[in-house]
């Protein structure tokens, strides 16, 4: 992604987080981009996507971007104002058809950490941990995430700290952990491509490129090695009116797509 | 049926469920007493040395920071705070050398405005100790336990993964279905502080909005200090008992303390101070920037009335409620 | 760590927790979509032959007595019910041999009022089978471990009873305080019906005064009708969201019927029409007095509207509402 | 009690029942009598009795009698109106110092029979079960029965089904079953006296006997040994203003204490 382009990195992870939605669905949503996403969602292909906050917002029709996913922006013209215990519960139960997640590591089976690079008792970098990281990923049907800066060392074989299940050790390993059936990771997003998970193997395979972003490239920025179909589409490209929606409506300041 | 893994997180807070009714009977009384007092009286008496405390509201959002300031100011140590999405807070408490151990769901950041530069250091220097790994619908889960008087509450997170293995949980087959199933430890924290829109001297409470974890925070906290942006007769309170969220019994202390949750935002009432948030960002990048905060306002201000005033006093205020009512628009700020 | 008891009551209702989320997924829908429609339809709907249904509210309050007399009309069989504090519900459901099998905390009974004459008939002559003994408490978490999408809830009560030994709970020994603790199976019931003050064309319901078991009922159940005095426009509900006590996604139907209780209370509306109760405490105590009460007011009445005017009509009803609201005195009514 | 009397035999349980509750103590209450004696208490030396009804109605202040523990008049200037799983956790937590139940049936341990006379698969008189009685006998720091109809059908060696857990099988019982410590029934009113529980053996022990029983009267109108102590007291006697209070303010109709 050398070429200079009409829009910047973080709105390219935006639009194609939000084409990965669907309509009539619901989204378990994390601050920032995750929420941006969404928000796009609903204001392009996805009028009617159902938007979770995990402090209680249930369907908000926002009129402004939230902060946090706790603050009084979720519940704007929401259908529920409610608690955090009803929100996962609702998840755990089944309701929640995507999960959206930002990652700072994360292995080939979809494994997330957001906890600690380097030894948990004597960490190099601490992180904030699972936050509701650890809940979405186990309760929604289908988990996405955006990580920005995919590279060799956020690309690993094995994550410092597993603080959000994946696939765990491969197939099957969701369901002998206890995990719900039928759920885990579904779609990756970075700086570079877009990658979902193999059926059979659970490992991660590449989807589509970003404009400009080679197969050796995306192999380059990874430790461990990534599925590489014979098909490999490009990205989605944001559109004019994409732009437009997210720089005048949703994130005017910049305080997460950046000015 | 057998144990199919036991968290290596150290157990904090949590209590036989016999000697958390026992706790109940000699300590929490059923009799309807002004408990009205100021947030310093309440965090002396409340708030001991050692303790396993815990913050109501989310985030940076109605957060009774009054109290969190006091505790700096009384200059309590060794506490153990509940990392439940906890941000301002548990920065400053543990920058300020309050808070050495928590038990972590989110902690050490402000979300959206980047990592917790103070409470990072403490951490990564092994001032402050994680003694244990959770996740936010399990903090959850462990209040709901405690309210219900309970050893666990089952759940299907954390299984699979370091957060679990870090956890207090534990894994077992679970005899209906066969599979393997978490069991969340209940917590009763030592005391939690929780701020609300309005409550009579008694401790009902009527909070606006979302209640997040706050139904069952007050209910299985062992002591629980409400401030309140307003209090309001007895009266109002049973005239629309439906909107009581908190009811008195499990309260001990009522603190009538207006913008209480400033910087944090309060639902319906007033925004985020950002402009005081990336303050603390920006100095907190070094101890000395740390300390010069909290000399500037939590030592160097007598109460919560000086405090608002150093940070801008009501011109502020004005500005904060009308942010919040979507008068003023969102500003463009640098945490860096 | 070892099972030390197996209740050998019947488990009702219970799902494994994975088919529960594949159902979840399969047909319940995230869409805003108009579900109005009427009892006629919804009952033929949504409640077959062989179902295990379970009825909102409390005793003679808040029930939805509209899709209970609708199930009659329908001649529904072999429906299993949930005897969670089940009065006049369960009575003419049982009597009109529609339920044949019941779990039950509370049911052949009209509290004050006396015992049930006509479903304790049926139980005593064997055509209506208690297929469970619970409690009160452990129903309403059987709702809320299915709302929570567990196989399972910890309890401290039915331990050392008969009512546990007869219930659907197993004991294990709990492996944080070693002692004995009972588990009670989550609860999906095939269907309920909930009668609620407003609620929008989507589902989004609002409840006045105490929510009873209503929180947790509507989550779990399978499928679920609301019934409710008054459809509101979806901006009402948007306005304060805090007010939604049951959120669209789990509503399956939406009827409005105006009085739907009617004979039991909708608190802040209409009172208990004591003279109905009476009327069917008198006719049921013969077979032929219960056939003649369901004729009147089932089976030759056409539709709710019908049977309110076959109940007094009009007048009834302003008595009932300023009974309720304290405008008439309490009357002697004898039972027997 | 063969006397004619100032008031009538529900006046003098719900006098009686009253005068158990200690002000500002909670009680968790069944409908019926252990309603009438609740508001009694309120009304005289208990004004600030906090009163709890399990469908979620906490410290009413009621203009009327409840027909219902369910009804709109529990939840009249309450201080919350909740539902049955916050009242129910409370109580299980230890918020509930008394709990106050009716009975059918009971044994020398405090054991009451609400269920079923006869068999429980083929039953002769089906009872309406445990509703919330299971609930309240295990959470209740001390819970009291009214047993309007003492005798020897009633008073039995062994109750026909074991509704709600009284101290099971003697000392310990309770314990080794998993019920919460130092909990479990209190007082037992019945037409004929008072009764509490022996604190070594756990078995029904006489307190008092209501004005012109015997201790006579007393032994024969049960299947178990009672036992009776050196020093047996005379109940409480209702007063004028206890009988005003009942028969005027808090059961004009009767409903209950009959007329």
């Amino acid at each position: 992604m050398a070429a200079k382009t009409r829009y910047n990195l973080r709105e390219l992870l935006a639009c194609n987080g939000s084409k990965v939605l669907e309509n009539k669905k619901s989204v378990f949503v994390g601050t920032g981009l995750p929420m941006i996403a969404s928000m796009l969602a609903q204001k392009t292909h996805a009028p009617d996507l159902f938007i979770i906050f995990e402090a209680g917002g249930l369907g908000p029709l926002m009129k402004e971007l939230p902060i946090s996913v706790g603050d009084s922006r979720t519940i704007c013209r929401a259908i529920s104002a409610s608690s955090m215990h009803d929100v996962m519960s609702l998840s755990q139960a089944g309701y929640a058809d995507y999960g959206f997640l930002g990652g700072a590591q994360m292995d080939m089976y979809g494994n997330l950490n957001t906890t600690v690079i380097g030894d948990h008792d004597k960490p190099k970098v601490r992180l904030p941990g699972s936050g509701g990281a650890n809940d979405v990923g186990s309760f929604s049907n289908k988990t996405i995430y955006i990580i920005a800066n995919q590279c060799k060392r956020s690309f690993v074989n094995k994550v410092d700290f597993l603080t959000t299940a994946g696939y765990l050790d491969g197939p099957g390993g969701r369901e002998r952990a206890g995990l719900a059936r039928e759920s885990g990771p579904y779609r990756v997003i970075t700086q570079l491509a877009v990658y979902g998970f193999d059926d059979k193997t659970k490992r991660l395979k590449l989807i589509s490129l970003h404009p400009g972003v080679s197969v050796d490239e995306v192999k380059q920025n990874s430790d461990f090695e990534i599925l590489i179909p014979d098909e490999v589409e490009t990205s989605y490209v944001p559109s004019e009116n994409d732009l437009r929606i997210l720089r005048q409506e949703i994130d005017p300041t910049g305080i997460v797509l950046g000015k | 049926m057998q144990i199919l893994q036991e968290g290596k997180g150290e157990l904090v807070g949590w209590h036989d469920p016999d000697e958390a009714r026992e706790w109940v009977l000699n300590n929490k009384s059923r009799e309807l007493k002004d408990k009205a007092m100021s947030a310093k009286e309440a965090v002396s008496k409340f708030v001991h040395d050692g303790d396993f405390i815990a913050s109501g509201g989310f985030g940076h959002i109605r957060v009774s920071m009054a109290v969190v300031y006091e505790i700096i100011r009384q200059k309590k140590r060794n506490l153990i705070m509940a990392g439940k999405t906890a941000v301002h807070d548990i920065d400053i408490l543990v920058a300020s050398g309050c808070v050495n151990r928590a038990e972590v769901a989110y902690s050490f950041g402000h979300e959206l405005r980047g990592l917790s530069p103070a409470s990072r250091r403490m951490v990564e220097s092994g001032r402050c100790k994680v003694i244990a790994e959770t996740s936010n619908a399990a903090y959850q889960w462990r209040w709901l336990a405690g309210m219900m008087g309970l050893p666990f509450i089952p759940s299907r997170n954390l299984l699979g993964t370091d957060t679990g293995k870090y956890s207090s949980c534990k894994v077992m087959r679970d005899p209906f279905s066969g599979k393997p199933i978490n069991l969340i430890p209940a917590a009763y924290p030592d005391v939690a502080f929780i701020h609300v829109h309005r409550c009579d001297i008694y401790g009902n409470a009527q909070i606006d909005g979302h209640l997040v974890e706050d139904f069952e925070l007050s209910r299985c906290a062992r002591r629980l200090i409400i401030t309140t942006e307003k209090v309001v007769d007895n009266e109002i309170i049973r005239r629309e008992p439906w909107k009581t969220s908190i009811p008195f019994f499990v309260v001990d202390a009522v603190v009538e303390i207006p913008y209480s949750a400033h910087p944090s935002e309060m639902p319906g009432l007033y925004w985020f101070d950002e402009e005081h948030i990336a303050e603390w960002l920006k100095l907190s990048r070094t101890e000395e920037g740390a300390d010069e905060y909290l000399q500037k306002y939590v030592y160097s201000v007598a109460n919560f009335r000086d405090y608002l005033e150093a940070c801008g006093g009501a011109k502020k205020l004005d500005y904060l409620k009308k942010r919040e009512s979507y008068k003023e628009p969102m500003k463009t700020i640098s945490y860096k």
